[in-house]
């Protein structure tokens, strides 16, 4: 069984009631009060890019369990312009989103796995996986 | 530290204290990219956050307070690193600046003229994994009856391995015969890089000449990845075989050189083991992944050939080149 | 995060909140280095400290420990700072390791042999700023009756600088003349950097020959820094004026080379703007105050002469080098 | 009228004392809960350099007031080896004494000022100051 749930993203109210869902599953699925402000910190980040970048998209956060191990999964997608050169997006202190440490490789950091698909003119679909230890 | 952040974060933190909602804790990260941007230590937001609570709780026992000292205490380190951090990324910026400035250098001073040969179709795509490229593709042609083309590949990455390509490059400049034998390139080329460079350094090189005259294909290895060659008859590719040292290593290598007839529509796939050795998630990618990707493409220019491998394999390694990547192609059109 | 690191924290505040010696924060921050090496963020640095102090004080207002978890959302963007710093600092690491690699490259790549020519001895020191040398030195001789040097500077300095170098030690290799005249060899040069380079990038070249026979040293300049001549009969330097443009700014000139009469004692300074343009806390380092520090040194092998200008210069700058620094001296001994 | 005191660095419970005595001054002048912490991390770091690579030396306090600022200096000094490379030691992320952001630019970043007196085979003095704002 799939429990999935989303938000869509429209507005910057959006990127909170985003992370407030990603909390709350966290919460649920057992993770500790600085794994679930990681978890909803990559939920912003990605939330923001989508509002700043793409105008719209969604946040959907999956639980899964795998060989034992539970998890969560945030997919951020859009149907923006892609990005033009995922390699830069991903070198550290290349940030669009401004500031030390954020941005995509901030994301990746936060969580345990990070895959981004994207094609430009189509938009973009990012996972991030983090498992509970 | 100013004190209107201070006023803020008090602010912040009243909201929380009272509501709890994901709001305000969404303005309090929010609050902490400026403290960032501010240059503010996170031992001082520890000061702040304990300078809050006191107005707010003025009746705790005093060893609560004390216990915030021990936490600034512990934060100091923490505030040097990032300090430090902050430095090294201007020093980063500095070094990309001027990477990127040799990376243009080298590019200037190993340009290459793609030959125009009549019945030949060229594509041709080098692209480096770190800022400057170690692979290395020469053109050497009279224009008219025969195109050749040089593709090395140093052993390392980076600048160390785009320095010694300038060795390469000068070498082929020095070829008065545009039409010289594969053969006989690799032997020259060879003794000048046995001579100018260490021990531990070394080059791979294939070298490939096309005839207008007779469609022959005649080419040489110096311990390279081999080419493809396909036969669009039997619609199959097979290795260009090719035993051969590599540049560098003894002063005195007779290289063997070899020919392939090409028929309309066959066409040779020259490259470089950044390309061979791409590694999915599944490990290496098998040589027939590449090769019925190109097959689907066949009929396609060859430029747009290679354009298309590198997007598709490139997206396979998620983004992240571990090696040089170099791919070229001649096609006999006609 | 290992259950010990909380054990052995709650037992570092439990100490201070009880007793606030210095010994006690001392330990603090002796661990928090350790927990910095262990890679452990300020966000649990705070969480540990949140449930330290939950245990020692349970019947604290509910409040006071929501206010932790702002405390720890704040401190979420400076923990990713922080572990950003830390793959930099490999990062840089590893650019130091390529840097060297391709420094020693360089070196071997560009190395040239002193000539050994009777009557004439003969001293040279390059030292790069950064780790890559922009300055390069070059021998052309028939190791008989004569004695050239190429002493050239990039317009700029590092990698890029140093790249461009291979283009004059190639163009220097192409000559089978070994006894070339000044003006023929600046003119070849500047073809080859001209035909190769960006518009923007410019090389000066000095190069002197010296010919035992008749103890003349002839000797161009394409835009180079003067060199300097040492009468001994007269005890006394003066400059070697040359007129000429910079290599690589047009395709064709026609340089113009002079001569002058070398005399038992008598030698030729050639050197980089890096030497002249030396600053110590007073500005700029007159011309005069290298001529005394030679003229004092000149009865010494010229090799000798060369490494003391160099040790005493960079102490007057405080061991920060702002250019490449080359010096090179032809000193007539019989 | 100058007022100075000093510790000797001869073993590991002087670097305490040290601190303590750097502490103390810091809080006198007026300095906040931060700077004493950083004042005192400074000490702590020079102090630890004498005895791990000098052997002995001493930890001088002098409280300055210059054109209506007032300040602390910390005077390092030690009849040490001396400094082969300043440059080098002066490098972030090279540290003698491991770690991020330690060693002698950690000491830099901590106060305002900062000069190096070394001679090889003489010894070393290290002066450091920080102005109360
Ligand atoms: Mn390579
Ligand atoms: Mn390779
Ligand atoms: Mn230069
Ligand atoms: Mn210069």
């Amino acid at each position: 069984m799939v429990h999935r749930s989303s938000v869509e993203i429209l507005t910057e109210w959006d990127i909170v009631a985003a992370r407030q869902l990603g909390r709350n599953e966290a919460k649920e699925v057992g993770f500790g009060t600085v794994d679930q402000a990681r978890i909803t910190t990559a939920i912003s980040e990605l939330a923001r890019n989508i509002y700043l970048y793409a105008g719209k998209g969604k946040i959907e956060i999956e639980r899964v369990s795998e060989s034992g191990l539970q998890g969560i999964i945030i997919i951020a997608s859009d149907e923006g312009p892609g990005i033009p050169d995922v390699r830069k997006v991903m070198e550290d202190g290349f940030s669009t989103s401004g500031g030390l440490g954020a941005g995509m490789p901030g994301v990746k950091r936060l969580m345990d796995d990070f895959k981004v698909d994207t094609v430009l003119g189509e938009g973009t679909v990012i996972k991030a996986t983090k498992w509970l230890r | 530290m100013p004190q209107e952040v201070e006023r803020q974060y008090k602010e912040i933190l009243r909201q929380y204290v009272m509501r709890q909602t994901e709001q305000n804790l969404y303005a309090g990260q929010n609050f902490s990219r400026q403290l960032i941007k501010k240059n503010i230590a996170p031992e001082e937001v520890i000061s702040i956050h304990k300078s809050a609570l006191e107005e707010m709780f003025p009746d705790l026992p005093l060893n609560v307070w004390h216990s915030f000292d021990l936490l600034i205490e512990m934060m100091i380190r923490y505030g040097l690193a990032h300090r430090e951090h902050q430095s090294l990324l201007e020093k980063q910026e500095e070094m990309k600046v001027e990477m990127d400035l040799a990376a243009n250098v080298q590019e200037t001073l190993l340009k290459t003229r793609v030959p125009n040969v009549e019945r030949l179709d060229i594509g041709l795509i080098s692209v480096p994994a770190k800022k400057m490229n170690g692979d290395y593709i020469y053109f050497l042609s009279d224009n008219e009856k025969h195109a050749g083309v040089a593709v090395a590949d140093v052993i390392g990455k980076g600048i160390p391995a785009a320095l010694c390509m300038s060795m390469v490059k000068y070498g082929m400049d020095s070829f008065h015969d545009l039409n010289a034998n594969p053969k006989v390139v690799l032997d020259v080329i060879n003794r000048i890089v046995e001579k100018s460079v260490t021990d531990d350094m070394f080059i791979s090189m294939f070298y490939g000449r096309y005839n207008v005259d007779d469609s022959t294909f005649t080419y040489a290895s110096a311990g390279h990845e081999p080419a493809l060659f396909y036969d669009s008859e039997k619609g199959e590719f097979r290795e260009l075989h090719a035993k051969g040292l590599l540049l560098g290593v003894v002063p005195n290598v007779d290289y063997q050189q070899y020919d392939v007839k090409m028929e309309v529509g066959d066409f040779v796939v020259m490259m470089t083991d950044g390309v061979t050795e791409c590694r999915s998630d599944d490990g290496f990618i098998e040589q027939e992944t590449i090769t019925k990707m190109i097959e689907k493409m066949k009929d396609q220019p060859a430029q747009k050939i290679v354009d298309q491998v590198f997007v598709e394999l490139e997206k396979m390694q998620h983004f992240e080149l571990r090696d040089d990547f170099t791919l070229v192609i001649f096609k006999r059109v006609s």
